[in-house]
């Protein structure tokens, strides 16, 4: 009388590739062929290139926190892979809803990265006027969402948005990513029952880093698996090696593709690893053990790829050490540029609440300008 | 023209509006086939095709979260909660996304819609079905607050509302959707959010209400006028932004100001009334302004005609405010 | 890479029973040994009666609120034997908390027929004081929750619950109704995600009764199945034919002692049908065939049950009717005392919202009850 | 008798109840290993093992809950949320659920939880890390509302809180967290929910303040005293039920009344706070009494100290108060 299912249980370093999880970019930097996107080799390179110039920039973001010049960063170190495999496999049609650990796939999309810059200093160039903590972007222009805060209200959204663009007729699908941890947000239920039902071309992307700020994928739900929860809602689940680009962006591309034919949502599991702290207001080594942090390092999703360029001689040490420099002196001309720059006049406060300013912001507003300014301590 | 009720008067604007703008969608829970339980969206299923009129499944959170969805891409969702009652499941998605959403993209996404839902006890409803939550969503910014109390007004506010840029959450007196009737013109008409109506004019003390305690307060100016009492009732029609202009010039006028609904006293919107009142007329004021609320309790089911401010507790607070001295 | 799963679809009323779904009272009266609870003859009676009695009050209540003498009832016209044999299945030293059309599982409790009605009638003997709606209940003394209105909040709780027994050294279990329509709520996700982790001794009970109101269960999840959805949760999901008094009996106990023995909770699917409106405010008609009804109608679970104590002459028509007459004579006894009763008191509209009564309701008291009196038209 | 900041305060009061108390659980995001991202609650797992002190999956309305469920059971749990600002998907859960059990029941099942959350900006949060939702929960009936402004008052409240039979949302003001210090005895001791605090005694305008707030207020208070002018603050400690014997009783005195809170101004309890105060001091009231308050806008992030009502906005608010001539 007990259902019967089989899913693929939740991975150690070790099992996150190979056996049922297909992998393309092997420890050792060969290809499985079976598996492999056929990108041009130019392709790859720009995956490569984009991973790493999100680690450059993660680096260099949280020692500006540190000497107190930004207040906040949430990195990505660790999971380059699966953030830009799964932008990249987005058709230029089709729209991101963020989380807030995707910068990557922000810049992916064509964001400036002095844009970026700018709304980690919440300055007057920034998209969203300074109103958001760092790492709070937005960009229409570039098919990219809003990041907010609360965990997984992107999920129903990612599910109105795309049913919206297949009722008029529209072939765009939407993406939306969120942590293992948001599988147990009141949203990724929603959104996943909603999309199932409405069979919406929705894919919904779990990066399944292991942790939850402090809390283990272990803690999170007694399920077997996080693509497993797909089952509750009709929703096809699939696991795959977030630490392979070139899996990450195969299993995404099909999954799009089947989407944008009317083939309904499919939940995929990425499987990664949270190298650093949760954001720069956490230190993981009050929680978790140093070891386990290493084991995952093995599977390092830049490294893997740095070995197979080499291997078929289309990227060597030289040319690694320069891209780094270029993007770090990218990176330093922005900041620079950044801190230049004024904070959003006052009165923005109040724009953009409503579409017009009613009465009561305009009297506010007018009472904040005539008023005395605050001293600028926290 | 045509006499209609509350709840044909909404079904009307919805359905013209419909199709006039093929962007307009409803969902939610058994709106489609029935109708709604209130059989609000009548027809509608019948005349617009299942994906316009969406039976969703039952999670009021799912509702608002993929309406923003379809927002952001550009239609206009008219969702539905049941009962104001079960808003709270969608709390999240209201608070933090559909009120922030201009502001925190800086304007790059914007989240028109319309969440219909109906408010208000009488019904014999009890504890879930009586709510009258209006003060949560005021107190949030970024969202406008309507609530009519006849079919004419429904009809043009849920068309402004429907076409407005910005979220609008729409309160259907529920007590009143059958018993008020009124001529309703077929043709397309509006009602400018956050605009009040002087329903009675007078002297001698202004009156503030909406929704279905509008007829309770026009009662008592009734029953006051009796007893030389001039009430002037003020239908504030949109709660927020309030037109604080139509209340301002009444309390000049009258110097004395008595508020009315159906939630609790504590935070409700009468306090924030009050507090406009005081700080826009404290000259003026020759009686301490009154709120005649719901009690600080849960909505009761047997009790609740003495838990409603009903004429009965308006008259005597009309009387006593026209009538104190210092 | 597709996780796999067999999972037993949602089921037409042919299928509700047989096949890898055991049933025990075939349709025809004939019993299938194997799965039987072996009970006494006694305690079937009971059950049997117990559902007789619960249809007895349904119809009569119905009736009152058409004459306008009650607000409201919802009833569980079809629904008797997943109500009665899952409440039959719970021990002495177990707790229930309800959804809102279980007052069948209430009566077995023990709670009496006379609180029940006077619940109805919101008056003065009325355990809630006539606080809330018709059949908003509370029944602490029996071991019974309080219904609340709002769909599912009833299911965390009731995992919360039974775990604070667990922690406390108790082998008390909780069951926790709801409609299958609540499996979308975020209670329902939240509640089985919850029991998953803490390994909570709860037992959820999905009556699948095919509607949400007017929402068919087909529109409410793409899942195959109600009992399916465990599997997200690393919850057994199990599905009964919910109209086999004696077979829901047996996998609710089960479940149970598992869960006694530190086993964890159990995700079951009763699987019935929604004969009536969904309650005295809905007339059905305007969205469903009168045909499913009627195929449903033939597994009828008091029918069944009639045959087959019939068959080995444990029962007959005469005792039947003479059964029905009984429990309508109590109830209309009962009706008339709760009719004869007064309203709760005035001030009763201020207690309880605290523990002590703060200034402001006072105040409020007083106010009230110096003032005048509302007139009572609604 | 030891030096303490808020945080080790409230920490240490959890431990010593937990000693005292077998029933008392500690659940939310966090609160574990690690202690809760403030570390409120460290060293409370390695002491009350995983059975009392629970790391929760991600979701709040879980959190409460099942909170919800062992209250009922007789357990006193202590639920945190993260951030106040994500205490939205527990609020189906709070409003319908935690505030209404006692009085649905007819009494049999009680609620008595104490749910602690950090509340307020100037810790540069941005929108979704700064809120002081409050007055939404004060609008609910059946719940206590108490935000302590010190370590001393902190122990004290949550003690009572604890001991409480009602629900207490517990809001700690988080910019003050580690910035106030104070002696905080070892020994058990209450401080009564419901009873204020005259902080600074004063005849000419009465402020009435919370949480970080407090100090921004005494910091006016003494920067207007320069000028001559005696306000007397007043620490509310319990927002609701609110002392309105102490506010009554220095508003009859001052005839002036300054309110100060960070929640937006619209349906925020300074607008109740308003209301009682000329309701009950009418004919005392020598000023309009004024909010000082967060503006009607999401909580910003870069001009997060032009949103809030610091000194320099309290400052002209008791100058004007208490120099207003009608
Ligand atoms: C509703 C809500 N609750 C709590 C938080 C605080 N919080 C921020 S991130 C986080 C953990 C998220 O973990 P996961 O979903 O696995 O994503 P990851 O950070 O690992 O990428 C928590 C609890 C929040 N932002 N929103
Ligand atoms: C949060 C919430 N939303 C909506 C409702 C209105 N409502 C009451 S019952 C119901 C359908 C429930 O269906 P199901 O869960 O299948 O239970 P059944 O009535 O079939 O037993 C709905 C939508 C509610 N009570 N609570
Ligand atoms: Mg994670
Ligand atoms: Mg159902």
């Amino acid at each position: 009388m007990q259902t019967q299912t089989q899913v693929v249980p939740i991975r150690t370093p070790e099992q996150s590739s190979g056996d049922d999880i297909p992998t393309v970019l092997q420890p050792d930097g060969t290809l499985n062929e079976a598996h492999d996107p056929k990108l041009e080799l130019s392709e790859v390179l720009d995956l490569y290139k984009a991973m790493v110039r999100t680690r450059v920039i993660d680096g260099q973001l949280e020692r500006l926190q540190r000497q107190g010049r930004i207040g906040f960063h949430i990195g990505s170190l660790g999971e380059e892979a699966c953030i830009i495999g799964s932008a990249a496999a987005m058709r230029e049609q089709d729209w991101i809803f963020p989380c807030y650990r995707e910068f990557g796939a922000l810049l992916w999309r064509g964001f400036p990265l002095q844009s970026y810059v700018d709304n980690m200093y919440g300055n007057v160039d920034d998209v969203v006027q300074g109103r958001q903590m760092p790492d709070h972007y937005t960009g229409r222009p570039y098919r990219f969402g809003s990041v907010s805060s609360p965990i997984g209200t992107q999920i129903t959204q990612a599910v109105g948005f795309s049913w919206a663009a297949m009722s008029k007729g529209s072939d765009e699908v939407s993406s939306v990513y969120f942590g293992e941890g948001a599988t147990s947000s009141s949203e990724f239920h929603t959104g996943l029952n909603f999309g199932g039902v409405m069979n919406s071309p929705t894919i919904f992307l779990c990066r399944n880093n292991r942790w939850a700020i402090s809390v283990p994928s272990e803690k999170q739900t007694a399920s077997e698996s996080f693509a497993a929860k797909g089952i509750a809602y009709g929703v096809p689940g699939v696991q795959v090696d977030g630490n392979d680009v070139l899996a990450t962006y195969k299993v995404v591309r099909e999954a799009v593709e089947k989407a944008a034919k009317g083939g309904g949502p499919t939940l995929i599991e990425m499987l990664t690893y949270r190298v650093g702290g949760h954001s720069t207001s956490d230190d993981p080594r009050a929680y978790r053990v140093q070891d386990e942090v290493e084991r995952w390092r093995k599977t390092d999703p830049i490294l893997r790829m740095k070995l197979h360029l080499e291997k078929i001689d289309a990227w060597n040490e030289e040319q690694d050490e320069a891209f780094k420099k270029e993007c770090e002196a990218e990176l330093k001309a922005c900041i620079k540029a950044a801190e230049a720059k004024e904070k959003p006049p006052l009165e923005t406060m109040f724009d953009g609440v409503f579409a017009e300013k009613p009465w009561h912001l305009e009297e506010q507003q007018a009472e904040l300008l005539s008023g005395p300014r605050a001293k600028d301590h926290h | 023209m045509a006499e209609m009720n509350l709840v044909q008067a909404i079904n009307g604007a919805l359905a013209s509006e419909m199709r006039q703008n093929n962007d307009v969608v409803v969902l939610g829970e058994d709106v489609g086939k029935v109708g709604g339980v209130f059989r609000v969206t009548q027809g509608l299923y019948d005349e617009f095709g299942e994906n316009r009129v969406i039976d969703t499944p039952l999670a009021e959170g799912g509702i608002i979260g993929t309406a923003v969805g379809m927002a952001l891409y550009g239609l206009r969702p008219v969702p539905e909660i049941q009962f104001a009652d079960f808003i709270f499941p969608a709390f999240d998605q209201i608070v933090s996304e559909v009120a922030k959403f201009r502001y925190r993209s800086g304007g790059e996404y914007t989240c028109p819609m319309v969440i219909r839902t109906p408010v208000g006890g009488g019904i014999r409803g009890g504890h879930y079905h009586s709510q009258s939550p209006e003060s949560l969503f005021i107190h949030t910014a970024g969202l406008k607050v309507v609530c009519p109390s006849n079919p004419y007004d429904a009809k043009g506010l849920l068309l402004s509302a429907i076409r407005d840029d910005d979220p609008v959450l729409f309160f259907e007196p529920k007590r009143v959707y059958r018993a008020v009737k009124a001529e309703v013109p077929e043709e397309d008409y509006t009602i400018p959010i956050g605009k009040a109506k002087v329903v009675r004019e007078g002297n001698d003390v202004t009156v503030v209400a909406w929704g279905a305690m509008l007829f309770e307060a026009l009662a008592s100016a009734t029953e006051v006028a009796e007893q030389g009492v001039d009430a002037e009732v003020i239908d504030l029609r949109t709660l927020w932004p309030v037109d604080i202009d139509s209340i301002v010039e009444s309390v000049k006028k009258t110097g004395r100001l008595v508020i009315v609904h159906e939630a609790p006293k504590a935070c409700g919107f009468g306090a924030e009334l009050l507090s406009l009142a005081v700080e826009k007329c404290f000259v003026h004021l020759e009686a301490p302004p009154v709120r005649v609320t719901g009690w600080d309790t849960p909505f009761p089911y047997t009790l609740e005609m003495e838990y409603l401010p009903l004429q009965h507790r308006i008259t005597p607070a009309l009387l006593e405010t026209a009538q104190y001295v210092p």
